[in-house]
């Protein structure tokens, strides 16, 4: 398994962590069960997301997909993060190991989840997140290979 | 130039220069086939008859009962599948433990998809079978006991002698994966009662792709990979002749130095675990701390993930493992972790640190200094951590 | 120094310089296990995936579709099993030659005694399958068709791309033991619509204990050797990664001098052959005339037996075979001269000598001098001869 | 497998090649199907077997075996020489192979079934070749541990 120079930089100088208290959204995806759990926070204001911070328990696809999400978001309005793809931030960090996908995929899921609270709290109806499950389970744990 | 520290023994070794020294006129000079007649043959056939006799000594067998095999993995599966095809009228079931190596785990699962039974004991906290699990266990179908020595992630070495003494009082056949224990402990494959032995020569300082599986005389298994007389026709294909003379030498070198290696080995290994201990909190030390490997460390550190923790020391020039080298391929928590009754946070953030006979104390040394920096680093961006 | 001329390239062949010189850091310096995530572990991978690419190019095939093995006997039985297993519930008969090698025989031999039934095909004086035999074998139970490239005794090719049009037809999975041809005859498995091919690194100046499997993608099979995930979960255990880097080499150079190679050894086989036609009496050539591996000789001596002659040549530093090396520890003629229509005593006075890329033309002008004195000492021993 | 010295001796340079034209006794044994024939001829004086040849088609070991023999049993009485074992020939040349041992057999078959040839010419009586028969087969081509 071989990471890019992009996601080896996110990884060891990671944009964002941390907390924000009194956020206007929190999303937290993924579980420790299957060793990855990401939350972020999400500091809104009129339509625009001016801050971001996430805090990631996994491996180090997921703290880079976290770290560069936050990154692809910050400064954009709602509508514009709520269009934020998995495939986005792997082509930002110049691809992921097809084993590690998925963590982009957490990733994409954790901005969602953050907005998704945004909205419940402010009584929005974001077009887009209707059919928006974060639980839903997107490792794939088997080679199609396998005998 | 960058640091690189190795503490991934249990993985793979470097090859010692000895044996590279031992194996070169092999490749391009004494390179012939050791079944021809010609004098390249023979010559062929006397280097192997060499290593046969040192692998022998090596674990108090006798050469004919030593047989040449591609590595560790292809020993596990002939013995088991050999062994179970060729006892199919006298029984079905197997007994094992749920920690074994893959090698022995999915041979033991294919094995089941075709008309086998098996038993895959727990083990305790330390990664211990009972005892007496295993005797409750043994039923009339009962034809083999498969059990490694001494377990690749967590080190921990399991009562051989006892379950020998059991298999032979019950007259079942015992299998022992000693893939990770030979070169570490002390083997006589006589004194343990061991039929059948699983060997693989890189862990111990020899080449990659060469095993052996240790056959007691009288013991009937089936092939597993059939054609030409090689190896008393028991194990077909042109003998890998240079693995076989590296291997052969390392076999010997390993139990020469055994006492050496073990207490240099084990000297690092408590300088590193006293030192982590102190350093850091929300640390276990996975394993037994006494029946273990002299060269194994694995380390459970609350609230972070594993590959991470494995990246980041790797940026600093450390080279360890989470689980075993052959299951990072994977994304499920090490088998081994989960069956001592870890948490699945806990199994994922485990650390495995395997010292060999290159490392230094300088080597320890620095870990000591990098690794809590690392810890705290992930923990701090980590959501389950609070301080 | 005693001269010493090899001339048995098919039994196995010296490692080339450039093989070894690209293996050389692997033992020592870059010796991470492929699975493993940090730096060494990468290096590893990198230098595997690399092979994979060369020995897939190699054979016009992708390099996902190339998976290692321990050698060709090896890639054979799990070739031969793993479809047989994988397929039970579609077929239980399996087709094969009379000429094939031992690890595909006594592979087939013990599925036969597995509930599988196996058609051997005959061949012809020559050595070659009639295609009309083939056709006819085929039933609605078919599942395997096994047939040789290139016979190792004799040489024979057979027609593969014939063959590969009626198993492509009749849905019919197709598996190659390339072992011999490979390096000696172009090779596209998509031309000739190969499903599975067996090779080996020795018998082409790389190391032996490699080998390979080359699988079309989408063909299932069993696993022979279970365990870790290596090889995208098929075959188990570390990799043999000097070897594995040995064996990319040796199919880049095999196949990029591939024309030369066949230059140089057919002038110097067909000197040979013309050379000993024209000085001894009641000799045959055994195998093909055209259809022919191209270093490939052999020569059935009447009168005389195959060791004696062996040795007698061995004692003047000329190294050849009688039958393939594998068999030589036995003493029943070889089963594909006696395939052949031979009779017992010509099947025991053979004589195979093969040409390899350090031949040289006085090698060639020696066995000229020798070799017929040789034979005319033993006739002048032999009850059989008669002036 | 490996030759002793011995055995490279008599193969090379064997003692004794050849024929004897009226021998006073002949043997042949072993068959062409299996690789390997033996034939020896006997010259016998008085009770002394005072000339001996062979020709043999067969292995290296094979004409080592008959060489050595017929060294073995020249200028010896023919009582001496029905006494000679397969063991016997086997320690002569420093050993044998284990899967060589039944040329050795074939050598001591050869003596004896030359001398039956002469007993049968000259009406005697040999005591020691009541239960000999030349055309058993010694041959053992497989291992123990066949699979
Ligand atoms: C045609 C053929 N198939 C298979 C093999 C077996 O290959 P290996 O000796 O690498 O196992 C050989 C050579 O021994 C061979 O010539
Ligand atoms: C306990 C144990 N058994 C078996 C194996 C398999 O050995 P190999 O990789 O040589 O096939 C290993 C190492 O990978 C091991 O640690
Ligand atoms: S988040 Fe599951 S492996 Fe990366
Ligand atoms: S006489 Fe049969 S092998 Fe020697």
């Amino acid at each position: 398994m071989m990471y890019s120079e992009k996601v080896m930089d996110h990884f060891m100088n990671p944009r964002n962590v941390g907390e924000i208290e009194n956020a206007d959204g929190i999303g937290e995806v993924g579980n420790a069960k299957c060793g990855d759990i990401m939350k972020m926070y999400l500091k809104i204001e009129g339509d625009v997301i001016v801050d971001v911070k996430f805090k990631t328990f996994g491996c180090g696809s997921a703290i880079a997909t976290s770290s560069i999400a936050t990154e692809m978001i910050k400064g954009k309005t709602v509508e514009e993060a709520l269009h934020l793809t998995n495939r986005a931030v792997v082509e930002a960090l110049d691809g992921l190991p097809a084993q590690k996908i998925h963590c982009s995929v957490l990733a994409e899921q954790a901005v969602k989840s953050a907005l998704l609270d945004y909205a419940r709290k402010n009584n929005l109806q974001l077009t887009g997140l209707e059919d928006f499950d974060p639980t839903e389970d997107h490792h794939d744990h088997h080679d199609e290979d396998e005998q | 130039m960058k640091k690189r520290i190795y503490l991934d023994y249990s993985a793979t070794t470097p090859m010692k220069q000895e044996v590279l020294d031992e194996m070169m006129p092999y490749f391009t000079e004494k390179f012939g086939n050791p079944s021809s007649i010609h004098s390249f043959g023979r010559e062929a056939k006397q280097a192997i008859d060499l290593s046969r006799e040192r692998l022998a000594k090596a674990i108090g067998a006798k050469a004919e009962e030593i047989f040449f095999t591609g590595g560790g993995s292809e020993a596990d599966n002939w013995a088991i599948k050999g062994i179970a095809y060729a006892n199919r009228d006298k029984g079905n079931h197997i007994i094992t433990t749920k920690i074994e190596h893959h090698a022995v785990l999915h041979t033991c699962e294919y094995l089941e998809k075709n008309g086998f039974e098996v038993t895959y004991l727990d083990v305790d906290a330390f990664g211990h079978i009972k005892i007496d699990d295993l005797k409750n266990a043994i039923t009339d179908q009962t034809i083999l006991i498969t059990i490694m020595f001494a377990n690749n992630e967590i080190g921990t070495i399991q009562p051989i002698q006892e379950i020998g003494q059991i298999t032979k009082e019950k007259k079942i056949i015992f299998h022992v994966d000693a893939v990770q224990a030979f070169g570490n402990v002390k083997i006589d494959v006589n004194d343990l009662n061991i039929d059948l032995m699983s060997l693989s020569a890189h862990k111990v300082y020899g080449p990659k792709g060469i095993g052996a599986l240790y056959i007691r005389k009288g013991v009937k298994l089936h092939s597993l990979i059939h054609g030409g007389a090689q190896e008393r026709r028991r194990r077909a294909g042109t003998e890998n002749l240079p693995g076989i003379v590296g291997f052969g030498k390392a076999a010997s070198l390993a139990s020469e130095n055994l006492e050496v290696h073990i207490q240099h080995v084990k000297t690092l290994r408590d300088k590193l675990i006293k030192g982590i201990m102190e350093q850091v909190n929300y640390v276990r030390l996975n394993g037994h701390s006494e029946y273990r490997l002299p060269g194994n460390v694995n380390f459970a550190f609350e609230f972070i993930e594993g590959e991470s923790l494995l990246l980041s020391l790797d940026m600093l020039g450390i080279a360890g493992s989470s689980g075993s080298a052959c299951t990072s391929g994977s994304l499920d928590p090490s088998h081994v972790l989960m069956s001592l009754g870890l948490t699945h946070e806990i199994a994922h953030g485990s650390l495995r640190l395997t010292i060999g006979d290159f490392t230094t104390e300088e080597d320890i040394d620095y870990v000591l200094q990098e690794l809590p920096k690392v810890v705290d680093r992930l923990r701090q961006m980590s959501p389950l951590y609070e301080k």
